[in-house]
């Protein structure tokens, strides 16, 4: 019991550089662009043309004139306090902001790595057991397919054809269901191809370990034998990179999420991006960041429970 | 009829991608029920190959021909679900390496009643008690605890024990055991031989013993088959061909324990992919024939021994 | 046999995600509804409800809240909630008489209390940003001093300077009115759902998704005729399309609403119609006069001579735009008509005697509004290469708005293509901006236009009141901005009602459509 | 290790179309029938037919030629991009793995904050804060990746460090640099050019997304990825605007994940999942 408490501490301590580190990305984000805050303030309505003075005087009360160091350590603790600051655009809460959004686009990654994983694990499985034969070839391809499509032509085709021509799934919106049909697979092909590959991967290397031998010797029929001593073994590694998919998801959700109009994250930034709203780039950063980070705390706590060798702390 | 196992020209290849490699060459065999017959030779000279043939263990890159005649029907032949009515249920094989032959992600009492489960269709609370039971027999000091542990957490000698439980655990006729004694120390070594020689008295198995250890086979085996690149070179009862080996291969293995002359051989194997023509030991052979070279030599009968060897021609 | 227990899996997985498909199918598809009553939906590229924090909480186009005075057909202010004014001589005070027995949404009467209470707010939230128009009390009613309730249900406003044109200032955003309780005067923010006085009332909005609008019942005026309107947040124009495709949505509005190539495209269905209305929007390029080349007049003659406007209607605004050569948009009534000239060789001849033969390296900006809204990439794309010939090698950099505004203040460019839109019909402010030599846009810009004939009109115009003589002044600057050009007009923007033949009345006005009489055709 | 002859004949199929398109990027200036950016008013929105291939997009432009240069954009920069991701993720994790200590330290840290980063989201917000230009994509792109590369290198360096001849040749009094370039680069260059191949197809795949949101190249840069942006509005009535660059960016990843695959399979390398996919 006290390896698993010192399994997640270690864990939960490790997260934290890679937090703060997330807090200096953004806030080096904030010094790379090439214009200056202040002025992208002041000059919002886009009618109003800032003196010199009225810069420097805002730039001191936004503080941009002390050391960046202490520029930093002042916004880190901001943050801390939940307070990402203020909307160029919309005068309000950044933080309020993106939690508004946060919802939509979390559902929308669950729904596609939950279609990732019920699709491309059995399909990953089922070439390996088919290995080498026509059904195998065939699913490899079309793995090899989905790896290789961007996500976003896949969307613009799938809009004409089940929106515009078939009338079966709607376009656009956010609410149920139906609506996140669409962009989830979009969203999902690249990343069900990779999983498919790698499950077959993982499962044709566990069937040439010695236990499936063992297994076999025992009279079991094969799919049994993949079910009880395969499957499991095969997850481990493919678990262990469930977190590089659901990072790949996030970040593919942008491009998704504008073409489906869903009001995510995604849209969200590239708005920001469009309005120069600095404090609302940098947030989304932190966020997806944070959200990434505790999908992959997720992943190990599961990781911990699959392999009893980790949760047993032998070695 | 009776319960031996007869391997009739059994011929066994790998295709790899270097070439098809040949790892049994024409094996003909009986097998003696209710007795110890050990198989021996050097790393690669196809024993464990031949061993996992008679359940079709093997790789899906491997080619059998011939057959494999247990019971009158050939094993070789049967479809794959009245194979598995065989598999550890008549014919169990126990594989070598115990650190790899377990499921990691499973306790060990769950690994050895599956079989059973599966085969005596029987409740889950009657294969745990005959789990724990089996555990007894192959003395673990804690069988409860042993049965509840990962497969990591056993030290090897108990795994290797587990193993053997594991693969007695249907009372099957027949075992195969593959290397049982590999990396063991002297003194759980001495326990296991002791295990099959008491399988062999109460439960009246027949083992079929695949060893490179000549010092088990000498002491534990009936029979004793030596084995050469895929093929035959002599076969006898255990005592009569460590005594008088007749074969200059099998006068080498002995000479080359280390509480004999511990005088190796010389030379490799030869390569199962170009496999030597004439006699496969030639390469290696002190009393080498131009004959040798040319053609193989027929399995001989001499003294109640069985030698493929020109000098006995 | 083996393969059995895979099978049923797949099988099962095969099963659950047809099921799942055709779930969906159901839900996805809209049937022509019998009830006149069934809620219309339509789609907007932006969220028309930005809220609690903004001025207006919604758009006027939503047809939630009503200005004091709003814009009549003529395009002239037309009285609204004010139903009449008077002012002082000296343009210092103003009597506003309020029309009687309006109620707001929630009840309230609208009466002078309430109009103060608004004006109250005004000056709080000054200066407020919106979406839609910032909104500074001290822009719109510049040196008010006091606002009273006067008798007879009427509001006097008082001014410390005259401002004469203070009714084409307060039309549509620039005096909405809401129920005094449905904000918090002190800090401006709405504390409640805003209510107005308009045929439509907002009854649910999810922000980035949906504005749901009912029709107000007990309208003072004629009734609206739908029963209710969801109003979605499609910001995608692709995406717009296919939910009109896929019969998701009946029609679109605001700005931006659907491409004239995508609506080209999807009238070719005759399931789809499009209203054309005139637009207060013009495209230009502007030219940055400060450096070479452009600041040589000459130049600027030549790109304009250069333009094939024919073909870039044709080709890319599929019809859906007028080819000018006026500065002034044709909405304003003192507009006349004056044909854009093309003319290759002289084109040629007057950059030959700019440039000497050389070539030249210019930046060209391409504001991302304009790949949103209009077919701005393939027409830049197009200029750039009508521009090679002139031997003007031009380089197109997209730039979002703000950095386009970075790029103007630094000078850093040499064209930018965009649109201005006529604030109201009175043009003086248009002209001013960009032909006066301190006008805002002139300086912006940097267009470094210069013209002392238009310098002297325009400070003329201060003086002038009368209609009739303002008319003639805004004729000789139409022919001043013909000749030499502050920046080159390429077309008239035309206001496109892109909608479902299912639905009816679906017509453009100025800004916005007319929502409250848009309904489903009877079957 | 098997000889390129035994390779399955889909792996030669996926080289000749990889061939064809890095051969048709190189020689686009004498293959295409257009200069890929010249406007013809008269000829827009055409279908295939003799004299265009693929038609005309709606300025005009030859598709075909257009196509043959956006190969040139796209695979040029996703090879720089993918050059510059190697150099400093092989560097840094060289570095690491070879000196160990606080050095260690620090760069594992920095490798696990950017793993910690979902790489497009980070690609978006550097792009969209930079603004839009190829050294902005340059840079986002190789910020975003090099950790990957660093991880897998400084596990090689581990791993070969420890082994005997290189502590003979240090006692010969070689210098650090000198075994990393001369030993240590060499051991791990089988699984570097693996990982680089691979690279190359995920960073078409990024930046075509990029620039399909307008953050990627600029026009009239004929790339495949804005060339599908602009025919968002047309492909309902010319779906050869879509097709053409959409099924081209297919071909080129999938053949380039397919060498991938064979090289692998050439150099025998033991399919490390954590590699392949990182």
């Amino acid at each position: 019991m006290n390896d698993i408490l010192f399994y997640l501490v270690k864990k939960l301590l490790m997260i934290i550089p890679v937090l703060l580190g997330i807090t200096i990305a953004a806030f080096i984000l904030g010094i790379i662009s090439p214009s200056d805050p202040a002025a992208v303030l002041l000059n919002m309505d886009g009618v109003s043309t800032p003196s010199a003075q009225e810069i420097a005087n805002k730039r001191h009360e936004m503080g941009l004139d002390r050391p960046l160091i202490v520029q930093y350590l002042s916004w880190l603790l901001q943050i801390l306090h939940g307070d990402l600051g203020i909307s160029y655009i919309t005068q309000r809460p950044i933080w309020d902001e993106l939690m508004l959004r946060l919802p939509v686009t979390i559902s929308l990654a669950s729904c596609t790595l939950l279609l990732v994983i019920v699709t491309a694990i059995p399909l990953g499985v089922f070439m390996a057991y088919k290995n080498n034969s026509r059904s195998d070839f065939v699913l490899r391809t079309a793995a090899l397919i989905f790896t290789s499509v961007p996500a976003f032509w896949l969307a613009i085709l799938f809009m004409w054809i089940f929106s515009e021509e078939l009338h079966l799934l709607p376009t656009s919106g956010y609410g149920t269901l139906a609506h996140l049909i669409m962009p989830s697979v979009a969203l999902g092909a690249g990343t069900i191809g990779i999983l498919m590959r790698l499950q077959r991967a993982a499962l044709l290397e566990v069937l040439e370990q010695h236990f499936i031998l063992t297994a076999k010797a025992k009279g079991m029929p094969f799919p049994m034998i993949i079910w009880k001593h395969g499957l499991l073994n095969s997850l481990i590694p493919v678990i262990t990179l469930l977190g590089n998919y659901f990072g790949a998801i996030i970040s593919g959700s942008a491009v998704i999420e504008s073409i489906f109009s869903l009001p995510g994250l995604g849209s969200y930034v590239l708005e920001a991006i469009r309005g120069r709203d600095y404090p609302a780039i940098q947030g989304y950063v932190i966020f997806t960041g944070l959200v990434f980070v505790l999908f992959n705390l997720l992943v190990d706590i599961s990781y911990l429970l699959l392999n009893p060798k980790i949760r047993l702390g032998g070695k | 009829m009776d319960n031996n196992i007869y391997l009739q020209d059994v011929t066994i290849s790998f295709t790899t991608k270097a070439g098809t490699v040949h790892a049994v060459n024409h094996v003909d065999l009986n097998v003696n029920s209710g007795e110890i017959t050990g198989m021996i030779g050097e790393t690669g000279s196809g024993k464990s190959v031949l061993g996992m043939s008679v359940l079709r263990l093997l790789a899906a890159n491997s080619l059998i021909s011939g057959s494999i005649i247990y019971k009158n029907s050939d094993l070789l032949q049967l479809a794959e679900k009245e194979l598995n009515q065989i598999r550890g249920k008549v014919i169990s094989f126990i594989p070598q390496n115990p650190d790899a032959a377990f499921d990691p992600t499973m306790k060990i009492g769950k690994q050895i009643i599956e079989g059973f489960l599966y085969h005596d269709k029987k409740s889950k609370a009657a294969g745990i008690s005959h789990g724990i039971g089996q555990l007894q027999n192959y003395s673990f000091h804690e069988p409860q605890k042993t049965f509840n542990s990962y497969p990591f957490q056993l030290s090897g000698g108990m795994r290797q024990r587990a193993l053997c439980a594991m693969g007695t655990v249907l009372s099957p006729k027949w075992i195969i055991a593959d290397e049982p004694t590999k990396g063991l120390d002297a003194i759980i070594r001495q326990q296991v031989s002791q295990v099959f020689l008491e399988l062999k008295k109460t439960a009246n198995s027949s083992i079929l013993l695949i060893t490179h250890d000549l010092r088990l086979a000498q002491k534990i085996c009936d029979t004793v088959i030596v084995l050469y690149a895929g093929t035959v070179l002599e076969q006898g009862p255990a005592g009569k061909l460590f005594d008088e080996p007749l074969h200059p291969y099998t006068c080498g293995l002995i000479d080359a324990q280390p509480h004999r002359k511990l005088l190796p051989l010389s030379g490799m194997p030869p390569s199962l992919i170009n496999l030597p023509a004439g006699c496969k030991f030639h390469l290696r052979c002190s009393c080498r024939k131009d004959i040798c070279c040319l053609k193989e030599p027929a399995l001989l009968e001499v003294n109640g021994q069985w030698v493929r060897c020109w000098k006995y021609a | 046999m083996r393969n059995y227990y895979l099978y049923k899996t797949a099988l099962r997985l095969l099963i659950t995600l047809s099921i799942m498909v055709s779930l969906a199918g159901c839900s996805g598809n809209t049937e022509q509804p019998n009830d006149p009553d069934q809620e219309i939906v339509l789609a907007a590229a932006r969220d028309l409800t930005p809220g609690d924090k903004d001025p207006y909480y919604t758009s006027s186009i939503l047809q939630v809240w009503e200005p004091l005075v709003g814009i009549g057909e003529d395009g002239r202010p037309a009285p609204k909630l004010a139903k009449a004014w008077e002012h002082s001589p000296d343009y210092t005070e103003w009597i506003f008489e309020l029309a009687e027995g309006i109620k707001f949404h929630d009840g309230t009467p609208f009466n002078a209390a309430a109009v103060v209470k608004n004006f109250e707010r005004y000056r709080n939230i000054t200066p407020r940003v919106s979406p839609f128009y910032l909104f500074d009390i001290n822009k719109i009613y510049p040196n008010l001093k006091k606002v009273e309730e006067r008798e007879g249900n009427k509001v006097k406003l008082t001014f410390s300077q005259p401002f004469s044109t203070l009714i084409y200032s307060m039309t549509n955003f620039g005096s909405p009115m809401f129920s005094p309780y449905c904000f918090d005067s002190r800090t401006g923010d709405f504390t409640a759902v805003a209510s107005g006085t308009g045929p439509f009332k907002i009854i649910a909005h999810v922000t980035k998704q949906y504005t749901l609008l009912e029709r107000n019942d007990e309208y003072y005026g004629v009734r609206a005729k739908a029963k209710r309107i969801r109003i979605k947040n499609i910001p995608n124009a692709e995406t717009r399309y296919s939910a009109l495709k896929a019969g998701e949505i009946m029609g679109v509005l605001d700005i931006g609403s659907l491409t004239p190539a995508l609506t080209s495209e999807l009238v070719k269905d005759n399931r789809f119609a499009v209203a054309i209305g005139k637009s207060t929007i013009t495209h230009y390029l502007f030219c940055n006069g400060e450096k070479a080349p452009f600041n040589d007049p000459r130049m600027i003659r030549a790109v304009s001579l250069m333009i094939n406007r024919e073909i870039l209607v044709k080709n890319f605004f599929h019809g859906y735009a007028i080819p000018t050569g006026n500065f002034l948009n044709g909405a304003s009534p003192f507009s006349k008509e004056i044909k854009p000239r093309r003319n290759v060789e002289e084109a040629k001849e007057l950059a030959n005697a700019v440039l000497k033969g050389q070539k030249v390296n210019i930046t060209f900006l391409l504001p991302q509004y304009g790949i949103d809204r209009y077919p701005y990439k393939e027409i830049t794309e197009f200029i750039q290469a009508e521009l090679k010939e002139l031997g003007l090698n031009a380089s197109i950099v997209i730039m979002d708005w703000a950095a386009v505004q970075d790029a103007r203040a630094t000078g850093n460019y040499d064209i930018i293509i965009g649109t201005q839109g006529l604030p109201n019909f009175e043009p003086a402010i248009v002209f001013k901006n960009y032909m006066k030599r301190t006008g805002s846009a002139n300086m912006q810009y940097r267009l470094g236009y210069s013209n002392d004939e238009a310098e002297q009109l325009l400070d003329q115009l201060d003086a002038t009141l009368e209609i009739a003589d303002r008319a003639k002044i805004y004729d000789r600057l139409q022919d001043i901005s013909a000749e030499s050009p502050p920046c080159i007009p390429l077309f008239a923007d035309m206001n496109l009602a892109v909608h479902s033949q299912k639905i009816q009345n679906y017509e453009p006005l100025l800004y916005g459509i007319t929502l409250d009489k848009i309904e489903w055709v009877k079957r | 290790m098997c000889n390129i002859k035994q390779l399955p004949v889909i792996y030669k199929i996926a080289a000749c179309i990889l061939m064809l398109m890095v051969s048709s990027a190189i020689f686009a200036p004498i293959i295409a029938p257009y200069d890929p950016n010249q406007v013809l008013p008269d000829e827009t929105l055409q279908s295939c037919s003799g004299a265009h291939l693929l038609g005309t997009d709606a300025l005009g432009r030859d598709v075909f030629s257009r196509i043959l240069y956006g190969a040139r954009v796209s695979i040029s920069f996703a090879v720089a991009a993918a050059l510059c991701t190697m150099i400093l993720g092989v560097t840094l994790g060289m570095i690491s793995g070879y000196f160990g200590g606080i050095i260690d330290t620090i760069i594992q840290l920095l490798v696990n904050i950017f793993q910690g980063l979902p790489g497009m989201s980070m690609m978006i917000a550097i792009a969209g804060v930079m603004g839009p230009s190829t050294i902005s994509l340059l840079f986002a792109v190789t910020l975003t990746s090099w950790a990957g590369f660093s991880r897998i290198v400084r596990g090689e360096v581990l791993k070969i460090r420890e082994e005997n001849y290189i502590e003979g040749v240090r006692s010969l009094g070689a210098s650090d640099f000198y075994i990393l370039v001369h030993y240590i680069l060499p051991n791990i260059f089988n699984s570097l050019i693996i990982l680089f191949t691979v690279r190359i197809g995920t960073i078409v795949l990024s930046i075509a997304s990029l620039s399909f949101l307008g953050l990627g190249m600029q026009p009239p840069e004929a790339d495949w990825g804005a060339m599908i942006n602009d025919a968002k509005i047309y492909f309902r009535s010319y779906p050869n605007l879509l097709l053409a660059p959409g099924l081209c960016i297919l071909a080129l990843c999938a053949s380039i994940n397919l060498i991938g695959d064979a090289l692998r399979d050439l150099f025998s390398i033991e399919q490390d999942r954590n590699k392949q996919y990182l």
